[in-house]
């Protein structure tokens, strides 16, 4: 069994054990509400985070994301407030707004070769002055939030049975990329392109539309997440989003996907997403006093972190020590 | 058959866990905009001492760290862990209109402070906003006697108490003063060294500034700061937002002019009130929002006195 | 001790970013007649002093290849330290500070014994310490906004003024000297610059890779601990949401300082240039009661326009590049 | 050439140019190919082989000239992609392979077979077309290994695979065997003989000469960026070549050496080194101004001693003693109390690319150049860069240029250069000129010579066989960790080295 295997099921073990500790500590845990709303949050991070693990299975990373679910929900209600058009003209118009604005990031990347941090870092705070600028102005002007009245934009809000819309979509928006990533060549290109840029060059692959694309795809996904916020919320904010990147990171990197690139899956990240939308959830069940919860978040954070770094590196130094103990027999045998 | 008596046992034991539930404990929950402001602090304190005196009655607060999605999310929890009332102060109105008509949708009553909602609740129980920013508007136009240069340090766009705040005391200069000019109108972000770095700015564009209005208190003691270092804080009259403590004493100082007060305690016990009342019957729920109005206080040098010790906060 | 090699050559970098810093002064004076004034320029620099002071320290994680996203709520908690050192337990107030110092000190440490014993990202690590800091922050004050009214020394620190020049300067340029003298012509600086531009090769000559970016989260964390101490005195206030973003005005600074967080070089007097320069911007929209809306906005586009000029690209060159096919040009490397 | 020849040319290249916008790399070389033979392209680093096959390979575009491939023309405007169309495939010394991928996956990398009509992956298709070609050849690999834990050797066979699949009619090979060991290069050569027997022509880029010699039908000699001219069977020698290369010949004791006893007292002494995996029961001497050559294959534990006597890795058991006293090595005691190390991977371990010459040499002779308070003299340190520069002459002499981008023998310069302006007692080369041209090569020759007379212990590693005996007063072969044989004296040849590396030794381990 390989060590991101085990790993998982470590990850996977531990999330359950917490799901049974808490509710034992409050019966209210275990309700279907509660799972429910505990999903419906996991899957407002997830769906943005599924994009985010390809920018790290790049190498890169998207400290936008946030800012692109502000101004995206600036820019459905834009339409909303200022247009008679329908949800199904103007979401895709959201969307694509989203995917543009990674193509941008993509952009500055690859063509200036510039340090993704930094790039998106300068997007973010552009896209944030902007969405305060497009927001939905009274005749004073004062940004003043619209209360959504749009029925079948507010319809992505809802629940098919007990289950939330946005986390049937998160669910089927996972399945489709892991898919996308293991079996279309797209996907092997992507991580190529993390693994060893220069080889996948080398080998045919252009890295730089690849890296746009994977900065598009991201932008789509932070569109898509803004999109169901706004729905739930029933109206949209210029802040919207705008710190929630930490989150993301935090769930994607526990679900086992490292910086360095070239390697992780979505797998992963729907565990790690699951994961802090847990504690998350959990940490308001124990009756703690307000302060001390980021105290407990952050430090599970950096305990998971240490302990699942601390073991791949273990199991790697065991394997390679292995390695070399059977390449000396082969000389042996030669 | 079997089943349907099955299923009654179950409806039974169910029922008898819940009538326990609501026998032994009584939930109150209480979500501020964030629990780091001596606002929300002051209006926890009033709930508490309020519901102290209750027994089996539990309460617990929760920090929304100035996020609307977060406020909703906590609201959430709030409703399913099944407690008996919300007192809610909305980040912003539309934003927590959804969780508050799904919480009164499940019969909890909530009660919101400051900040209404778009739907009809329980309660509001408000210090009204923009009235006080209208009065802190005559105030500043009385002691300017109708002429002169005001400056605003703004809450971050879109924060809805700041801008009601502002909304209130720009009527009043339109409405009863129009010589005096509003000069300038920043973002401080709530905050008292953006406070400081926009204050210095408005001193140097404005040779003549006469008054500053602060959309809270915290940001007058920021553009205070920035006065005194320039040497200008004699020529200008600083007035801030909320009364708390800590202002009230530069208030007595004479360093800041003045502030538009609220007992707080008072307002935080009056929502807790409201929200026993409601759980114990002793009060029906109307059709609409039942608004509760605290009136503001101009508290200034020669009135601050008349805010006794424990009313401060 | 001092440097014979040409001083030019040594400060390219500084240098091209002082002529562009002077550029946006003759802009913005040109703008506002009341920019280029001796009180308004103090106030600019008064107002970056607190980023200033943090980019001192944190530049050295970018130069070994790190990031210290834990600055801010580190200044926030010392903040109030210092507060409840000084009026819980009265202590003496250079007691309060020597002790807040320490205290610190012992996070950074913290954070660099994570990020290299347990082989844990830098990002993930102060990321998380951000976090639980500003939890720790918020216990310890129980969330006041708590005024700081003495002692009277403690404040002068902030806004006292020494020949019309408020102190935090000072200190700012104090510690951007003492830096710059670190990180160009000490061993430290030699070791951080190595480990990283090749931490293999640096251990391979003797660099302790691991002590080294220890010594570096702890120096990150004692000059957020020193911002933090200037930021009480200077508000007068000990609070726990005060500071909150100022990591990612830090990482800016730096940045548009030339520094690459690609690690391997670093320039602190141009990290002060940055961090002046978006101070110009932003007072400059002050000075012009611009919406606050567009301070982000002018910040997001002097981060490009810095990072494209410090990767030296010429207008022709990008033409040449785009009209030239993409990845095929590359692969020759 | 013949006319009958001529007409089954592969390959042919008329007055290529190129220039940099600047110098003139290629100035009207003209190069050509048959079908199926085996074709070494010679030169010195920097005479303008690897822009030659850039260009062949449409990685950059010529200047002016016209390149003719299986009968048409070659536009200028070519792309790498489309001359893998066309069947040219390039084997690079940094391997184009992706980690975390399978072999089957880096074969078909960007061609991987498609699910019938549809746009998805067939992963049960491609392992079986991967495993059928390594069958095909023979190689012992899984189409399902993944990458990273294969040994150099076995990645550059999957290289091959991948360009096969390709059908590629040429392979162009960059100093495949540079990081080889003596068996490993026999297996490559009997793989590239394979490929030509299949018809399809390989161009074969070396440095070393027996190589060349052994392997070639033809050699394309290049110096500065012009053809000196093409040898053809009788004409190739190692002599004639090098000649051609430098311009000049080498002299006798430049490329043979015979093995002298050095009588110096002992400057550092290993006993039973052992660590687990890696070293078992390790003990030899070494002299001063002795030179140890470490023999063996890759994998064989010379690395890694080299790593445990200097420092880095700690060892199991064992003692040494240094200068006649117990030693327990630290990196930082190593480098305080005279040693210097040359790592084996130059870009990886020796240089910092992104910093000065200055910086480089800096960083190793903090001690000298700061004072006890920890500040460094910027002059001082300038000083001793434009030591190390003038001692082996590094090339340009600018003390500010960006170690990365001097050619790789002045990179190598500077990382030995770093050590030789301290008072060094005992410096270890592993690897001393892999990827360094021939000229460059002599001179780190000559100065391992110079530190040895000056009475400066050294410890050499290399798989260059040559270069070994050249360098040696005494050769010790590991195998699997431990010492399996000690020459001593007298000439060694090379088949004795490498038999003894591979295990077939009279009387087995001493």
């Amino acid at each position: 069994m390989s060590v991101s295997a085990i790993r998982r099921l470590i990850l996977t073990g531990l999330l359950i054990a917490i799901g049974i500790a808490l509710s034992i500590a409050n019966p209210t845990f275990l309700t279907m509400d509660n799972l429910m709303t505990l999903l419906q949050e996991a899957s407002l991070t997830g769906i943005v985070a599924i994009g985010f693990t390809l920018i790290l299975i790049t190498a890169g990373i998207d400290m936008s994301i946030g800012a692109v679910i502000a101004i995206t929900s600036m820019i459905c209600v834009n339409f909303i407030s200022h247009t008679q058009l329908p949800a199904y003209i103007y979401i895709p118009i959201a969307l694509a707004g989203g995917c543009a604005i990674g193509a941008i990031n993509g952009f500055f990347i690859t063509y200036f070769k510039l340090p993704e941090f930094i790039v998106t870092l300068a997007t973010r705070g552009i896209l944030a002055g902007l969405a305060l600028i497009i927001a939905v102005k009274d005749e004073q002007g004062f940004v003043q939030n619209v209360f959504i009245e749009d029925e079948v934009f507010l319809s992505l809000g809802e629940t098919v049975g007990p289950v939330y819309i946005v986390t049937i979509v998160f669910i089927v928006l996972a399945i489709a990329t892991q898919f996308f990533m293991k079996r279309t060549r797209a996907g092997t290109n992507i991580y190529a392109a993390g693994a060893n840029p220069t080889a996948a060059r080398l080998s045919g692959i252009n890295v730089d539309r690849t890296l746009i694309g994977t900065y598009m795809f991201s932008g789509f996904c932070a569109a898509l997440a803004s999109i169901f916020l706004a729905a739930r919320m029933m109206t949209a904010m210029p802040e919207f989003g705008i710190g929630s990147e930490l989150d993301v990171i935090a769930s994607v990197v526990i679900g086992g996907t490292p910086f360095t690139g070239g390697v992780g899956d979505i797998w992963g990240t729907i565990i790690g997403t699951l994961f802090i939308a847990l504690i998350k959830n959990g940490i308001l069940k124990l009756g703690l006093s307000p302060y001390i919860q980021p105290i407990v978040i952050g430090g599970i954070i950096i305990v998971t972190v240490v302990l699942d770094v601390w073991y791949k590196h273990h199991a790697e130094k065991k394997a390679t020590l292995a390695a070399r103990r059977k390449a000396m027999q082969k000389e042996v045998a030669a | 058959m079997a089943k349907a008596k099955w299923m009654v046992t179950a409806a039974a034991l169910f029922g008898l866990a819940c009538g326990a539930a609501s026998a032994q404990t009584v939930k109150i929950g209480y979500l501020p905009s964030t629990v780091g402001q001596a606002l929300t602090q002051a209006w926890k304190t009033g709930i508490e001492n309020t519901l102290k005196g209750q027994q089996n009655v539990s309460f617990q607060a929760l920090d929304a760290q100035m996020k609307a999605e977060i406020q909703v999310t906590m609201m959430d929890d709030f409703i399913n862990q099944g407690y008996n009332a919300i007192i809610l102060q909305p980040i912003d109105a539309a934003a927590l209109t959804a969780s508050v008509k799904k919480a009164e949708g499940k019969g909890i009553p909530v009660i919101t402070l400051n900040t209404d909602t778009k739907l009809p609740h329980a309660a509001v129980v408000t210090m009204d906003d923009e009235g006080a920013g209208y009065m802190v508007g005559q105030e500043i136009g009385k002691a300017l006697n109708g002429k002169g240069n005001v400056a605003i340090l703004q809450s971050p766009p879109g924060a809805q108490a700041g801008v009601e705040r502002e909304k209130g005391f720009r009527a009043a200069m339109a409405k009863l003063y129009p010589d005096i000019k509003i000069v300038g109108a920043q973002n401080a972000a709530w905050n008292k060294d953006k406070a400081i770095e926009i204050m210095n700015s408005f001193l140097q564009v404005n040779k003549q500034l006469d008054a500053v209005f602060a959309v809270n208190d915290n940001m007058a003691e920021g553009a205070m700061i920035a006065a005194e270092s320039a040497g200008r804080l004699g020529q200008i009259k600083i007035w801030g937002f909320n009364g708390q403590k800590s202002t009230l004493a530069l208030i007595e100082q004479g360093k800041i002019t003045g502030t538009a007060y609220t007992n707080a305690y008072d307002q935080g016990a009056t929502a807790a009130k409201v929200a026993l009342d409601l759980l114990s019957g002793a009060k029906k729920k109307g059709s609409k929002t039942e608004v509760i109005t605290v009136p503001p206080f101009a508290a200034t040098k020669d009135t601050v006195a008349q805010i006794k010790p424990e009313q401060r906060w | 001790m001092n440097a014979k090699s040409p001083v030019i050559k040594e400060h390219l970098v500084e240098l091209r970013l002082f002529g562009v810093l002077l550029v946006l002064m003759v802009v913005l004076s040109l703008i506002s007649d009341r920019f280029l004034t001796v009180d308004n320029l103090t106030n600019v620099l008064w107002s970056v002093c607190l980023i200033g002071i943090m980019t001192t320290g944190a530049i050295y994680a970018p130069i070994t290849g790190g990031i210290d996203l834990s600055v801010a709520s580190m200044a926030a908690l010392a903040g109030i330290l210092a507060n409840v050192f000084m009026n819980v337990y009265g202590m003496n107030w250079i007691v309060a500070i020597a002790l807040t110092l320490l205290i610190g000190a012992a996070i950074g440490w913290l954070n660099g014994i994570v990020t290299t014993k347990f082989l844990v990202p830098a990002f993930i690590v102060t990321m998380a310490a951000k976090t639980y800091l500003f939890g720790v922050a918020m216990l310890v004050s129980n969330g006041d906004q708590i005024t700081i009214m003495q002692p009277a020394p403690f404040l002068q620190i902030g806004i006292g003024k020494f020949l019309g020049i408020p102190i935090p300067i000072y200190i700012m340029f104090a510690l951007v000297i003492v830096s710059h003298i670190l990180l160009k012509k000490t061993v430290f600086g030699r070791r951080a610059i190595a480990v990283g531009a090749n931490e293999v090769s640096a251990k391979l000559t003797g660099v302790n890779p691991d002590r080294t970016r220890i010594i570096v989260y702890t120096i990150s964390s004692v000059t957020a601990t020193i911002a933090g101490i200037v930021m009480a005195s200077l508000t007068q206030q000990a609070y726990a949401m005060n500071a909150t973003g100022y990591e990612l005005d830090v990482i800016t600074a730096i940045v548009v300082g030339g520094t690459s967080l690609m690690g391997g070089s670093g320039s602190v007097i141009g990290a002060l240039i940055g961090a002046v320069m978006v101070g110009f911007i932003n007072n400059g929209l002050n000075l012009l009661d611009m919406p606050s809306a567009l301070h982000p906005i002018a910040t997001g586009i002097v981060i490009l326009v810095a990072l494209i000029m410090n990767q030296g690209i010429s207008l022709p060159a990008v033409l040449k590049k785009w009209f030239s096919r993409p990845g095929v040009a590359e692969a020759a490397k | 050439m013949s006319a009958n020849s001529k007409n089954d040319l592969l390959l042919e290249c008329r007055g290529i140019d190129k220039n940099y916008n600047g110098p003139q790399v290629l100035d009207g070389v003209d190069f050509s190919l048959r079908r199926g033979e085996i074709h070494a392209l010679v030169g010195e680093n920097g005479a303008g082989k690897s822009t030659l096959i850039k260009i062949v390979t449409g990685i950059t575009n010529r200047n002016g000239g016209t390149i003719v491939f299986e009968g048409h023309e070659i536009p200028v405007e070519h792309s790498k992609i489309a001359s893998e169309k066309l069947g040219i495939a390039v084997i690079y010394q940094e391997l184009s392979l992706i980690h975390g991928m399978t072999v089957a996956q880096n074969i078909f990398l960007t061609k991987e077979p498609l699910l019938a009509g549809l746009p998805f992956i067939d992963i049960r298709k491609m392992n079986e077309m991967a495993q059928a070609m390594i069958d095909k050849y023979g190689f012992d690999l899984r189409a399902t290994d993944i990458i990273d834990r294969l040994p150099i050797a076995q990645r550059q066979t999957v290289e091959i695979l991948k360009a096969l699949s390709n059908k590629a009619s040429l392979m162009i090979m960059d100093e495949p065997t540079s990081s080889l060991t003596a068996t490993e290069s026999e297996r490559l050569f009997k793989i590239i003989r394979m490929l030509k027997a299949e018809g399809i022509t390989v161009v074969y880029i070396s440095h070393r000469m027996e190589e060349v010699y052994d392997l070639s039908d033809r050699v394309t000699v290049l110096r500065d960026g012009k053809l000196v001219s093409v040898l053809e069977g009788e004409e190739i020698t190692p002599a004639e070549i090098i000649r051609l290369m430098i311009g000049r010949e080498l002299t006798e004791d430049e490329s043979h050496h015979k093995m002298v006893k050095k009588e110096g007292d002992v400057v550092l002494e290993v006993r039973n080194l052992c660590s687990e995996g890696k070293l078992n029961d390790v003990s030899f001497k070494v002299r001063k101004g002795e030179v140890l050559g470490f023999g063996g294959l890759v994998g064989s534990g010379r690395t890694e001693l080299m790593r445990a006597i200097y420092g880095i890795d700690p060892f199991d058991s064992g003692e040494i003693n240094y200068l006649g006293k117990p030693y327990s090595p630290t990196v930082e005691k190593s480098i305080a109390s005279g040693y210097g190390f040359v790592p084996e991977e130059r870009r990886l371990q020796g240089i910092m690319g992104g910093i000065s010459i200055t910086g480089n040499v800096g960083i190793a002779n903090l001690d000298s150049i700061a004072s006890p308070a920890g500040f460094v003299s910027s002059s001082k340190e300038l000083e001793r860069a434009q030591e190390a520069i003038s001692i082996l002459n590094i090339k340009p002499p600018n003390p500010d240029h960006l170690v990365g981008n001097l050619s790789g023998g002045n990179q190598q310069k500077v990382v030995v250069g770093k050590w030789l302006i301290r008072d060094l007692k005992l410096l270890i080369v592993d690897e001393p000129t892999v990827g360094v041209d021939i000229g460059a090569k002599e001179e780190m020759y000559q100065t391992i010579d110079r530190l040895s007379k000056e009475g400066v212990a050294i410890l050499v590693v290399s798989s260059d066989l040559p270069e070994l005996t050249r360098l040696s007063d005494r050769i010790i072969v590991l195998r699997k960790g431990r010492i399996i044989k000690e020459f001593t004296e007298g000439v060694v040849t090379e088949e004795e080295v490498l038999r003894a590396a591979s295990g077939i030794v009279e009387g087995g381990a001493k």
